[in-house]
């Protein structure tokens, strides 16, 4: 029990040192919080420039290597038509990663127009919009996915706009349910007591409350976008099937499954898999950073 | 005073179904799929124009869309959902019939991943910060950031086609009526695409159940219990269990949403004939009637469950249900 | 040699900013405090200055990320984290300050024959049926829920629920805010009772002026140690009888006596100044004040840390 | 003057009235004291007073004019600081939210300089609640109604908050509404006193 008080050099029951420093400055823990967003978001870049650079490999066939397990020259194998797959599943990636920004910031601008207008305009409009949140929650994901991708003719406009549409309403939930609280407040009324108007009110509390939990919710809003997007591209509904999406490398893995290819099934699932992670980890260390009470390190 | 309440949901249940509808339906118009072309298929080039004519007569899709929508929804009030393109038959049986084959996969994934997640979540809790703890919450991120069809391809490739011990596709063994199939045989089918979608439903329930016992673990109770000689088998069993089931439960009748996107992309890796595997089938072959069927299905689905988890929550936490009993100190 | 002593007791925390700014606040600074068998003595300071952590780390259920320093010893021997486990709801007790140390969930009456089981009393149920009766609760509150108590039925509750064992040192937690003062005095005149009855009881509390009815000692908190352990009877006239300088200000502060302010704040637990804690606002503050911390030393039957005193 | 008419105010339409009809008033330069039992309605009409919250009956009138909902001459100076400051500004904000700092002020009510750039967690009941006053104060407010403000406070922070609102009472002229169960302080403090407890009547003392 008394280990904390031992590595800081102090023997317990001492007089504590001249002036017990504030703060401790760069702590072990927290260093370790800017190492890991570090890490995810150089890992995301260095993913990205890869994928740029790649992208004309990733179409070269080369009919004379025709499904080659993992080598070194082909770190995630060739598929059955020789191409490099490493060079696909980072193209692929990339893609996912920009469905992922576009699903995003489209939520992002609707969470925060729905939230504002449901703080700001009074009961009628939050009753709407906590309707409208409802309705959209109301149904299966992946099910309203496919219906919209369907409504938009398939292919990568169809995916696109159904991953954008279908990631606002959790933002907005979350955000409005911020907002009311604040609004509610004691320090909002007093805040309106001593004249301050409702746009004030808005700018400096409400904003101050709601920015740390609209980036977390946003970071974290991306790994939902890049699986449903690959979800979608599996199930045939997605991007056009000659498009270098993992969805679509996965799903036509599973036709050479049978014939022992399983590196086209597995590697670049591992890549995917890492890609979110490294997504995830950089929105709960933002949180750490953030919002410190709500993490339970 | 119940009956207010059942009232009222009911009265929500109707606008909801009623906004899916509208919705659905208008998506459904916008798509620039003609319905006649997905209907017909593949052999849509052989087809001359008075055929076209007699399928848009049959099928009723030469009216403008705002008639479509009142005859559709006519109909849809008298209970009749109109037919499925693909499988030529009422869009009600054809749920009814894929909704049964689900329901086995989705039930048995339901308690497997509430069980094994509210455990698993308990256990990292209370053993916070120690190797357990850090491997649970490692393995729960994980799955939560893996692709639920690249889980059910892994399990596809390792089990069926390297280890060969359960069966590639399929609710019942290739070949043979799937009536005459046996239990065993069901199971065995039902046993890959049922461990794909408890698998990626432990990692949400996990992480969730291990955040609420860490609050409950701090909590101003549990000190005072510990105060009074509780620790161990002993605190999680008196004081920590129940507080931690209640919203848990909560949370495990409204994951039913997540839990049918699951079932989709397993269906569809297994060729398991439940109603995801219809719903892409559906998606993919323009099958407009049964679109819509599944969508107000699902939604059905998915605010049964809500409903049954806010009677279950009244029920089993005491602050709510003196609501409804009207109870005053 | 008294049941409970504690002696440079000191207890700090380490806590996480926003951003990367980690801080360490020395809530307890060398805490010294003997509790005999039989007497009740009050822990008096400002509410949410840590008096409360003092009795948790007592029982060894403090959060994990607090550090303890100096020695507690109980009934002779020193308290480490077996012996607190083994006598943790037996000997020595804890009553909470508010309902929120129920649990929500459970019916009052099982929160209670589970701590009669804890006890090991042979029959629990009837145990905690008894201990409700001694604080006249009846038999239809044990059925109830927290939520649905009265705070003068939850303070009774908390009470009977924390001293099912008979335990021989009772750690009272700010039991009075919020209450119709009859009711304070009732659960004053209890704790009292106990004391009477041969147990050795702490109340922890800011109500100096109740403390003063109903303890026989009481031991003055300021800014994580105690400045004077003085006798009840020395709070009375115009405080003269009492020996720290922020004691006379305290008594001298009641509307009662006066009324009149002492200028300035404690200083904040993140940035304790080195010599006494009380130098900013003593009135009779000389250099060698600032060099060290005055050690405890006795003063007619006062234990003060004041070089002046 | 600041006036309640037959205050009635209840938080559901079928629970029993939380505060039934309350007549106060008082007048610049005047401390009117607040008493009752604890869960009489206290906190209720503190609120009701400050504007905080619309009473079901009767009415607030400020001079005359009834209480709106923007900036009003009356604060409310409540029992628990840390709800009434928002927690993620640092306490410079939240004074400067009131008005221009008057040093004097910040000394009188021993408000150290170096607690300006800190977060309200980081500070004790005691000096969080010479912010809330500081700034009910800073705020050129006529009237303040200070419900339980030192309850929970040592005998010194609570002769400190006081005697400043005393002071702002005699020489700036604030009407003051005192609520509090401590009857010694309340003897002290107010000039004359309403007891909830009491029936209907504004009970005037000598």
């Amino acid at each position: 029990m008394t280990a904390v008080g031992e590595t800081l050099g102090r023997r317990p029951g001492s007089p504590p040192r001249a002036g017990a420093a504030k703060s401790l400055g760069l702590t072990d823990r927290r260093a370790r919080t800017l190492v890991q967003i570090g890490l995810g978001v150089a890992a995301l870049v260095a993913m990205v420039i890869a994928g740029t650079m790649l992208a004309p490999a990733a179409e070269l066939t080369d009919l004379t290597a025709r499904r080659q397990p993992p080598s070194l020259a082909h770190p995630f194998g060739t598929d059955w038509l020789g191409r490099d797959m490493l060079a696909r599943t980072l193209v692929g990636l990339r893609l996912s990663l920009a469905v992922g920004t576009l699903a995003a910031s489209v939520s992002a601008v609707v969470a925060l127009l729905l939230a504002a207008a449901a703080g700001a305009l009074g009961r009628r409009v939050d009753a709407g919009v906590s309707w409208l949140v409802d309705l959209f929650l109301a149904v299966p994901h992946l099910v309203l996915l496919i219906l919209i991708a369907f409504a938009a003719g398939r292919g990568a406009a169809g995916v696109i706009i159904a991953v954008a549409v279908t990631h606002w309403p959790s933002l907005t939930r979350l955000l409005r349910g911020e907002a009311r609280r604040v609004a509610a407040s004691d320090y909002v009324a007093a805040s309106q007591r001593l004249g301050r108007s409702g746009w004030w009110v808005a700018r400096r509390h409400l904003l101050r409350h709601l920015v740390p939990q609209f980036t977390v919710g946003l970071v974290l809003l991306f790994p939902h976008a890049i699986l449903h997007e690959a979800a979608l591209s599996f199930l045939g509904l997605g991007l056009s099937p000659h498009a270098p999406a993992i969805g679509i490398i996965l799903s036509d893995a599973m036709r050479y499954l049978s014939a022992g290819a399983w590196w086209l099934a597995v590697l670049p699932g591992v890549a995917l898999l890492a890609v979110v992670k490294a997504v995830d980890m950089v929105g709960e260390n933002l949180r750490a950073l953030l919002d410190p009470r709500s993490v339970h390190e | 005073m119940a009956v207010g309440l059942l009232a009222g949901r009911a009265g929500r249940l109707a606008l909801l179904l009623v906004g899916v509808a509208v919705a659905c339906f208008a998506l459904m118009e916008l798509s620039p799929v003609d319905p006649i072309d997905a209907y017909v298929g593949a052999e849509v080039t052989r087809i001359g124009p008075e055929q076209r004519a007699l399928i848009a007569e049959r099928f009723g899709l030469d009216e403008p869309p705002l008639v479509r929508f009142g005859l559709w929804a006519g109909r849809l009030l008298r209970g009749d959902l109109g037919t499925s393109t693909i499988y030529n038959a009422p869009v009600i049986g054809v749920i009814a019939q894929r909704f049964v084959a689900s329901l086995a996969l989705l039930a048995t994934a339901w308690a497997l991943s509430g069980l094994l997640g509210f455990g698993l979540g308990i256990l990292a809790a209370v053993k916070r910060g120690s190797p357990v703890d850090r491997a649970i919450r490692w393995w729960a991120y994980t799955l939560a950031s893996a692709p639920t069809f690249w889980v059910a391809l892994l399990l596809l490739t390792t089990f069926s086609v390297t280890l060969g011990w359960t069966p590639v596709c399929c609710a019942t063994p290739v070949g043979i009526d799937p009536a005459d199939a046996t239990l065993w045989q069901r199971l065995h089918h039902l046993l890959l695409p049922a461990a794909t979608l408890s698998l990626v439903g432990i990692a949400p329930i996990t992480l969730h159940t291990r955040e609420q016992a860490i609050e409950i673990l701090r909590s101003d109770f549990v000190t005072f219990a510990r105060a009074q000689g509780e620790h161990g088998r002993g605190l999680v069993r008196h004081r920590l269990l129940r507080n931690v089931a209640v919203p848990a439960l909560l949370l495990q009748f409204a994951s039913l949403s997540e839990l049918f996107g699951g079932a989709v992309l397993a269906e569809a890796v297994f060729n398991y004939p439940g109603l995801g595997q219809s719903t892409v089938q559906a998606g993919l072959r323009g099958d407009v009637p049964l679109l819509l069927g599944i969508a107000l299905f699902t939604t059905l689905f998915v605010f049964a469950g809500n409903t049954l988890g806010d009677v279950v929550h009244g029920i089993v936490d005491p602050r709510v249900g003196s609501l409804h009993r009207g109870a005053r100190p | 040699m008294s049941l409970l002593s504690v002696e440079g007791f000191s207890l700090s925390f380490v806590q996480y900013e926003t951003g990367l700014r980690r801080r360490r606040l020395e809530v307890i600074t060398d805490l010294d405090l003997e509790v005999d068998a039989g007497e009740l003595v009050a822990v008096v300071g400002s509410s949410g200055s840590g008096k409360s952590l003092l009795a948790h780390a007592i029982l060894g259920v403090l959060p994990s990320n607090a550090a303890e320093g100096g020695r507690i010893a109980y009934d002779g021997a020193p308290l480490d984290a077996a012996r607190r486990t083994a006598l943790r709801g037996r000997e020595i007790a804890l009553i909470p300050q508010s309902v929120t140390f129920l649990d929500p969930l459970a019916r009052v009456g099982a929160q209670a024959q589970r701590a009669a089981d804890l006890v090991g009393v042979t029959d629990p149920a009837g145990a905690a049926r008894t201990a409700f009766r001694r604080l006249d609760l009846g038999h239809s509150v044990a059925d109830r829920y927290p939520h649905e108590l009265s705070g003068g039925m939850a303070r009774r509750v908390l009470t009977a629920t924390a001293t099912i064992g008979i335990p021989r040192l009772v750690l009272a937690d700010e039991p009075t805010p919020g209450l119709h003062p009859a009711v304070v005095t009732e659960t004053l005149g209890g704790l009292r009772l106990m004391a009477d009855r041969g147990a050795a009881v702490m109340l922890i509390t800011h109500d100096l002026l109740r403390a003063v009815e109903v303890a026989d000692r009481i031991a003055v908190f300021y800014a994580g140690t105690t400045v004077e352990v003085a006798p009840a009877a020395a709070f009375t006239g115009d405080g003269a009888a009492l020996r720290h300088p922020y004691t006379r200000a305290l008594w001298q502060a009641l509307p009662q006596h006066g009324f009149t302010p002492l200028p300035g704040a404690q200083p904040p637990p993140t940035d304790l100044p080195p010599g006494c804690l009380f130098t900013d606002r003593c009135p009779l503050v000389v250099p060698e004040c600032r060099q060290a911390r005055p050690a405890a030393r006795q003063v007619d039957q006062s234990l003060v840390r004041c070089i002046r005193a | 003057m600041l006036e309640a008419r037959d205050l009635r105010f209840r938080y559901r339409r079928d629970d029993p009235w939380v505060v039934d009809g309350v007549d106060l008033c008082v007048e610049p330069g005047e401390v009117v004291g607040l008493r009752g039992p604890s869960g009489r309605g206290k906190t209720t009409v503190a609120r009701l007073l400050a504007g905080y919250l619309a009473p079901d009956r009767g009415r607030v009138l400020v001079d005359g004019a009834p209480l709106v909902r923007g900036g009003q001459p009356v604060q409310l100076v409540s029992q628990h600081p840390e709800l009434a400051v928002d927690p993620r500004w640092r306490l410079a904000e939240i004074l400067a939210e009131a008005g221009p700092v008057d040093a004097d002020l910040l000394d009188a009510l021993s408000i150290a300089r170096g607690w300006l750039d800190r977060y309200p967690h980081e500070l004790s009941g005691g000096e969080l609640q010479r912010v809330t006053v500081a700034r009910a104060l800073l705020s050129g407010a006529t009237y303040v109604v200070a419900d339980e403000v030192s309850a929970m406070l040592d005998p010194i922070t609570q002769a400190q908050i006081w005697h400043v609102l005393l002071d702002r009472v005699r020489r700036g002229g604030i009407g003051l509404v005192a609520i509090c169960h401590d009857d010694p302080l309340l003897d002290v403090v107010a000039g004359r006193v309403v007891d909830l407890s009491a029936p209907v009547r504004v009970a005037a003392r000598s």
